[in-house]
């Protein structure tokens, strides 16, 4: 066995894993604050980006873009818990779900139709050349000298982003008093309202965080797989991932994506054969994922239902 | 051969197939024909026989319409006995008069409530035998005089009781009836009640195709008359609702071509109708509103002979728009007669209803006078009168406007007592007769009140003008011996309850709401308008309204909700002296020990 | 307001449970099916194979998923998946089994009979997990079938393209059409075919909901640990739920292929369409059969009646991209206003107008 | 009168924390037993313990001379249990009609296809299924709200209901998780009376969780009082009131 090849693959897998853990986090964000399962954050992903790149192809600079982009998605996030969400507080999770759906499918069309549906390519490095660093070679591949294997520096970036990410988000919820109040939430809807913890700002508030995360995962996703609707079967991919690792956990998230990327790769490499076709990483992660959770059905960092009778 | 089971026997022979009984039982609808009815009775015969139910027993029948206790009915006359109805929910006072002074030796109960109910009292009447219909919670019962009906009619056979049937004569009696504001029974014999009943029949054309649906105890003599008894003459089927919660829904899914009810019953329709639309969303009812009045113009130029084709075609299409449906919601559309006994409906009601297709008659009669001396026929246009006397009947004034009748169909007292002057009883109610040579009837003449001033009136005619209103469930008229007339107002709870919510009035319970400035204000608004048709002395001065409703086991209403003074003015003794004495505030001490406070507002 | 129930009650318990209680009800649904058996097929070609087959076939799928989610409130995300085993059991029945044996309802049937079986497989699931987490496993099923089916050529009949044509000769029918005279081929007849098993189908589903496995259903989704202190068998209910589910939606993919498009083809079986038939379901209304159609004949038709409002009022002024998305717009905000304002969807709407039509003029 | 149940040295703990600790006692046929205990003392643990909705760590449930450490809920229906429960759990997507049917889902022998297909037995069986729910309707006298989906009912119907799905069964033990609470005096009144009718005409078993007292002490034949899980009291009502830890515990802390 090439150990130099596994490792390759491994590292490979874990970076992956990055980028479906970005998506997964804001999925975990909004299930946890409010139970809703979240079906628009692929076409969040998708909205974010076009917006960003359009401006960007009109013109506009980087970082100007990149902060009315975020503007946008606050905006967006707040209406949606305006205009969706508070309307439909007492209705079951089903039909939240099902109006997240409803919201994904009007993301998609409206950032389509105010957009337009091609493939835009986006190049960060061109961005990104702030005299920093020089920007070129962050962007591609390269050996790294000391263990000679081949890893793309942009996951690298990716994984560091995300590292960054989450420890703002750690920051936010451990220090903060709308993170903490968002903590009660998540523990106990009635209990946060009982003392007094407007529910209603605090949903709006992880909804335009959401939105921002999309915006941040949307770029990096884009930059490996271009901007274009396809973008919204990432949320396909993180799907897995948060069931494993339980919905509500952020660590969750994470440690899910690293292990669905990981052994994805692992899965491409080992069993591709046996099944004698390719393309198996189509449907490996959610076997993965259900195996997982028959073993143990409330994910890896979920918290165990007693169901109360 | 007209007696009670005469008709079931002829009905039998005549009409075996048509449907006599229906009742809606476990969720759907069950009947028997002439035919099961006529054999149901046969077994009960022999049932009734080995409990020694002979010629001349007395047998109190003391519950609700179910089939079990109608078929027990024809079964005890053929036996010769006598069927003493009571009421199911009368009080133990009430049932030990009435099974003392019937000297009934049977008692058929109901249910569980009707036999805790007598055995209250069971060592004050000389009731030897009770049979239960329903033995739901009796089962644990250890009086010997309790029996089954499942029990009975299982060690019982079925046997042709034609013969049985015709030895029976018409002229035995069938019935003992209560009348409540009397507080005597009376004796009816088969012949006279039937004939009062063929003669509606013939009257208004009524046959087996009809039905009616009879939600109220038999025990109210004119209900006896108009449903029971008429759908024996008749032949037509008799509807039982499965509960009385179900009564509306029943009466849709009948769908009766025949109405019976005591005034009230119409009067409930009418709030129930107001209640409901009430809640209608804002365009539906100012929708409703306006074919409302539009309807009731349009009736008035018809029943003045100028209805031109436009008001044709506008009616229909209010009809097809609005009062169909409504009509049909309410079970009403295929009624082709409404007797209202015990009361008259107000003008407008009376309108609304012949507008709308439904032909209200209003008919008077006692248990002495069997159920009916006179009705109102078909397209009347008065709501004022009670009709004409029948064949055979006749009604005189005498100076003191108080009513006196002959009938050929007559009950007797059962104590002997009479009351007739050379055939002519007195009715007990005061009234007049019109032009038209119809009877009108104002009151009971023991509640005339007299005013300081020393004007006489009848309250009733002022308490029917003020409870017109759909927010009023009963009004209480005092003026003796007073310069002015006040008013204790009931409000209807389901019609005030919607106005509130439709005026975003905020409340917890009845009291409360009977309390509200809001409240006090409509009804003061109403009494203002009715204040305005009446006589400068009769008008309303001032009111109070009562933080509950009448209770009929408290005696304060009669069985068909009619207001009974006398017991109202002990009960509520405080509130009628403080409007004597011209206190505003009232501090009650109400039965059940309940206290609050009333205020007593001037107009 | 058109409804006269006075005078109409029931005199035995069959009578009370029937699906149709009012006379007035009763004589629509027999014009109904007159217009739909002598007036439709006689239309255009166009209009039955444009509107009229389509609409039947993910109309079925419809009420498959209702039985799976709005029934028993297992969420599901497969329903193409399971089409496209349907799809291709009816093909591969065709061209492997003797002809004597073999025919298209048959054929529809056996598939629909694979295709329960293959749900049942990946409703196994839903036995340890619930909610949401089950989506992994009908995803699992989308994404596996479709992989399967592409990697595996022995099902196209190695066929390079991806997609086959369907033999004139499976539309035989054991000599039917010849015996009749009439081409089975054509639309008129593909129509009543597709119509007399939707039909059928749905009557079943129907009775299966208003009988004890329906009312089992029912328990499993609201409260599953009272259905099973009840006596219900949790599992079993669940599984019985996949299979007739997953049983539909292969029917519905035969009828989809062989009636409508006329060929076997992946691409239509993506996961877009799961979504696609989960809108039908959601605007038609959760639980509702009924719901169902209305909800597929809502969903199908928006985008033509758009590209028709765009062609002939605007003259072309939109391009398939610009449909697309509006639709897309539509939809979802209709979803959403849909559940803010009636979460029953079309059936609880049409249920209410029902209901005030009832009670007209009074509030219902 | 022989034991029905018998409940012997139960433990359930979750997580850790102890909900009852080492419980035991006896169920006569034909009695009413009401288990009261403040909040919090396990009562509605015991019953999830006895139809099998937990699992006990230590101790045995013996039911009609079936001795066991565990049994699922199915097989507890099947043996003839049938409960309430505390948050009622009818079924909200439907009428009170089809949730009380579901009560007779066990006498539905009927097979899918029979149902789906409307013939056979599928038909009958709705009938005379539905006739023995019929009867529990007018037993209840729920006529008027038959076809009301149970959601629009009111909390003191909605209970009338759940009981009357649980009575459907035809149990030979019912397990009532506090029938009364949170009702007002008559529908507390027609609920005892619905309680002891069960018990005296039809004579099943029942088991009660009762917080009010002066329903526990008139309609009971036997009471087992519990607190934080631990048994403290045991016996007919008027031992139970004259017991000093009961008093202590449960009646001085409550009044």
């Amino acid at each position: 066995m090439d150990w130099v090849y596994l490792i390759e693959v491994l590292v490979g897998g874990l970076m992956s894993g990055v980028m479906y853990s970005l998506v997964a986090i804001g999925f975990v964000l909004i299930y946890k604050s409010s139970g809703i399962f979240n079906f628009a954050q692929g076409t969040m992903l998708l909205f974010a980006s076009l917006t960003f790149v359009k401006m960007t192809e009109n013109g506009i600079d980087f970082w100007t873009s990149l902060f009315i982009a975020a503007g946008i998605m606050v905006i967006f996030g707040i209406a949606t818990e305006r205009y969706v969400i508070r309307p439909l507080a007492n209705q079951d999770l089903l039909a939240l779900f099902m109006a997240t759906v409803g919201l994904a499918t009007f993301q998609e069309g409206f950032s389509q139709f105010v957009w337009d549906s091609d493939v835009h390519g986006l190049q960060m490095s061109k961005f990104l050349d702030i005299g920093l660093l020089d920007p070129a070679p962050i962007f591609m591949s390269d050996h790294i000298p000391w263990l000679d294997i081949l890893i793309p520096k942009f996951d690298i970036f990716a994984s560091l982003v995300a590292g960054s990410l989450i420890v703002v988000l750690a920051f936010f919820f451990q220090k903060t008093k709308t993170g903490l109040s968002l903590r009660a939430v998540s523990d106990d809807h009635m209990a946060a309202m009982a003392v007094g913890i407007p529910l209603q700002t605090v949903w709006a508030v992880v909804w335009a965080v959401t939105g921002v995360i999309a915006l941040v995962a949307g770029l990096l996703w884009a930059e490996r797989v271009s901007v274009s609707f396809t973008l919204i079967e990432a949320v396909m991919k993180a799907l897995p991932v948060i069931l494993i690792g339980g919905l509500t956990s952020i660590p969750g998230a994470i440690v899910g994506g690293l292990v669905i990327g990981v052994g994805e790769k692992l899965g491409e490499i080992y069993l591709a054969d046996v099944f004698g076709g390719q393309g198996i990483e189509l449907w490996f992660a959610y076997f993965m994922a259900l195996i997982f959770l028959i073993f143990r059905p409330q994910g890896m960092f979920g918290e165990k239902l007693i169901e109360r009778v | 051969m007209a007696t009670i089971p005469g008709l079931v026997l002829s009905n039998k022979q005549t009409i075996p197939n048509a449907v006599a009984l229906r009742y809606k039982q476990l969720g759907i609808w069950n009947s028997y024909s002439w035919e099961e009815y006529y054999n149901e009775v046969a077994i009960l015969v022999d049932a009734y026989k080995n409990l020694s139910v002979s010629k001349g027993t007395i047998v109190a029948v003391y519950g609700n319409n179910i089939p079990k206790l109608i078929f027990s009915i024809a079964a005890v006359q053929t036996l010769g006995g006598i069927v003493a109805l009571i009421h199911p929910e009368s009080t133990e006072s009430e049932l030990t008069t009435i099974l003392n002074s019937s000297k009934a030796e049977v008692l058929i109960a109901e249910d569980q409530q009707q036999v805790d109910t007598f055995l209250k009292v069971e060592s004050e009447c000389n009731i030897n035998t009770v049979v239960y219909l329903d033995g739901r919670g009796l089962s644990s019962y250890e009086n010997t005089k309790l029996n089954s009906y499942d029990d009975l009619v299982s060690k019982s056979v079925n046997s042709n009781i034609d013969s049985q049937i015709q030895s029976i004569s018409d002229n035995d009696i069938a019935f003992y009836l209560f009348d409540e504001h009397e507080n005597k029974i009376y004796k009816v014999s088969h012949d006279p009640i039937i004939r009062n009943s063929s003669k509606i029949c013939d009257l208004n054309k009524l046959s087996n195709k009809d039905s009616i649906v009879s939600y109220l105890p038999l025990s109210i003599s004119t209900n006896l008359l108009f449903t029971y008894i008429t759908s024996l003459v008749s032949g037509m089927s008799f509807n039982l609702p499965e509960s009385n919660q179900t009564i509306e829904k029943d009466l849709q899914e009948i769908g009766p071509t025949i109405l019976y009810a005591p005034s009230f019953v119409f009067k409930h329709i009418i709030s129930s109708i107001s209640y409901r639309i009430e809640s209608a969303s804002e365009s539906n009812y100012q929708r409703y509103m306006w074919h409302y009045s539009k309807l009731m113009q349009i009736y008035d130029r018809e029943v003045s002979g100028n209805k031109s084709l436009i008001d044709t075609i506008w009616k229909a299409w209010i009809m097809l728009t609005t009062f169909a449906p409504a009509k049909n919601v309410f079970g009403l559309t295929k009624i082709k007669h409404a007797f209202v006994s015990d009361g008259v409906l107000s003008k407008v009601n009376f309108n609304f209803f012949h507008a709308i297709g439904v032909e209200i008659q209003h008919s008077f009669g006692q248990a002495v006078s069997c159920g009916c001396i006179s009705v109102q026929p078909d397209h009347s246009v008065s709501s004022e009168n009670v009709g004409a006397p029948m064949s055979g009947a006749e009604v005189k004034i005498n100076d003191n406007s108080e009513v006196y009748f002959k009938t050929d169909c007559l009950g007797e007292d059962v104590d002997g007592g009479e009351n007739s002057e050379d055939g002519w009883f007195n009715s007990g109610y005061v009234g007049s007769i019109d032009e038209s040579g119809n009877l009108i009837i104002n009151g009971r003449t023991e509640d005339i009140i007299t005013m300081k001033s020393g004007k006489k009136f009848s309250p009733e005619s002022v308490e029917n003008l003020i409870s017109c209103s759909p927010f009023i469930k009963s009004t209480v008229i005092v003026g003796d011996n007073q310069d002015s007339n006040s008013a204790i107002i009931v409000i209807d709870p389901n019609s005030v309850n919607s106005w509130a919510d439709r005026k975003n009035i905020r409340y917890t319970g009845y009291a409360e709401l009977a309390g509200k400035d809001e409240v006090r204000n409509l009804i003061m608004d109403h009494i203002k308008c009715v204040n305005e048709t009446l006589e400068a002395e009769l008008k309303v001065k001032k009111f109070v309204i009562l933080h509950r409703t009448l209770i009929m086991n408290a005696g304060e209403v009669s069985k068909t909700m009619e207001v009974m003074r006398k017991n109202i003015s002990k009960n509520l003794s405080d509130v009628f002296s403080a409007i004597e004495n011209n206190e505003s505030n009232i501090k009650v001490n109400d039965i059940d020990q309940l206290s609050y406070e009333l205020k007593v507002n001037d107009i | 307001m058109i409804y006269r129930e006075t005078g109409n009650f029931v005199t035995n318990y069959f009578k009370d449970r029937e699906i149709f209680p009012l006379k007035f009800d009763k004589i629509i649904v027999i014009l109904g099916l007159l217009i739909l058996y002598l007036y439709v097929p006689t239309t255009s070609e166009y209009t039955l194979s444009a509107h009229v087959i389509p609409i039947l076939a993910v109309g079925l799928a419809t009420v498959g998923l209702n039985i799976l989610t709005g029934l028993t409130g297992q969420l599901s995300l497969g329903t193409a998946g399971f089409m496209c085993v349907g799809a291709f059991s009816t093909y591969n029945l065709m061209l492997r089994m003797p002809e004597a044996l073999m025919s298209l309802p048959v054929a529809l049937l056996f598939s629909g009979i694979f295709a329960g079986l293959v749900g049942i497989i990946f409703g196994l699931p839903a036995i340890r997990i619930k909610g949401f987490y089950l989506l992994v496993s009908t995803l699992a099923a989308q994404y596996f079938v479709w992989w399967f089916f592409n990697s595996y050529a022995w099902f196209l009949n190695y066929e390079s393209s991806g997609v086959v044509a369907i033999p004139p000769k499976m539309y035989d029918y054991w000599g039917l059409g010849n015996l009749l005279g009439v081409d089975m081929q054509g639309y008129p007849a593909r129509y009543v075919l597709a119509l007399t098993v939707c039909l059928a189908l749905t009557y079943f589903a129907k009775n299966l909901l208003r009988s004890n496995t329906g009312r089992n259903f029912m328990s499993v989704r609201d409260r599953d640990i009272a259905a099973s202190v009840m006596g219900i068998s949790v599992p079993r209910t669940k599984l019985l739920a996949f299979f007739v589910s997953c049983f539909y939606c292969g029917v519905a993919g035969g009828i989809y292929s062989f009636l409508y498009i006329g060929n076997v083809d992946l691409m239509i079986y993506e996961i877009d369409r799961s979504f696609t038939i989960l809108f039908m379901l959601i605007i038609g209304g959760l639980g509702s059969i009924s719901g169902s159609w209305l909800g597929a004949i809502f969903v199908y038709e928006f985008p033509i009646v758009f590209t028709w409002i765009g062609d002939t009022i605007f003259k072309g002024a939109f391009n398939t991209a610009v449909v697309e998305n509006v639709s897309n717009m539509v939809y979802g905000i209709f979803i959403i206003a849909l559940l803010i304002r009636e979460p029953g969807g079309f059936a609880a709407l049409w249920a209410t107008t029902k209901q005030k039509l009832r009670m007209w003029p009074y509030p219902h | 009168m022989s034991d029905i149940l018998k409940v012997e040295n139960v433990t359930l703990t979750f997580g850790g924390v102890k909900a009852i600790t080492d419980i035991s006692f006896n169920v006569k046929e034909g009695e009413i037993c009401a288990v009261i205990g403040p909040n919090g003392a396990g009562k509605s643990s015991m019953l999830n313990v006895i139809n099998g909705v937990y699992l006990p760590q230590i101790g045995t449930v013996t039911y009609d001379g079936v001795e066991r450490r565990s049994i699922n809920p199915r097989d507890a229906a099947i043996a003839g249990m049938a409960r309430t429960f505390q948050n009622i759990a009818l079924f909200q997507g439907m009428t009170v009609l089809e949730n009380i049917m579901t009560g007779r889902n066990l006498f539905m022998k009927s097979s899918w296809l029979e149902q789906g297909l409307n013939i056979g037995r599928a038909r009958t069986e709705e009938k005379v299924n539905r006739l023995a729910v019929e009867k529990v309707i007018k037993f209840l006298q729920i006529e008027s709200i038959r076809k009301t989906p149970v959601s629009k009912l009111p909390y003191g119907l909605q209970k009338r209901v759940e009981l009357g799905r649980a009575l459907v069964a035809e149990p030979k033990i019912l397990l009532l998780d506090e029938p009364m609470a949170g009702m007002n005096l008559e529908e507390k009144a027609d609920m005892s009376c619905f309680i002891l009718e069960i018990n005296k005409e039809q004579g099943i078993t029942t088991v009660m969780i009762e917080h009010d007292m002066g329903v526990v002490m008139d309609i009971s034949d036997h009471v087992v009082v519990l607190d934080y899980g631990k048994k403290i009291g045991d016996g007919t009502p008027s031992e139970v009131m004259s017991n000093q830890d009961v008093i202590d515990a449960y009646l001085g802390v409550s009044h």
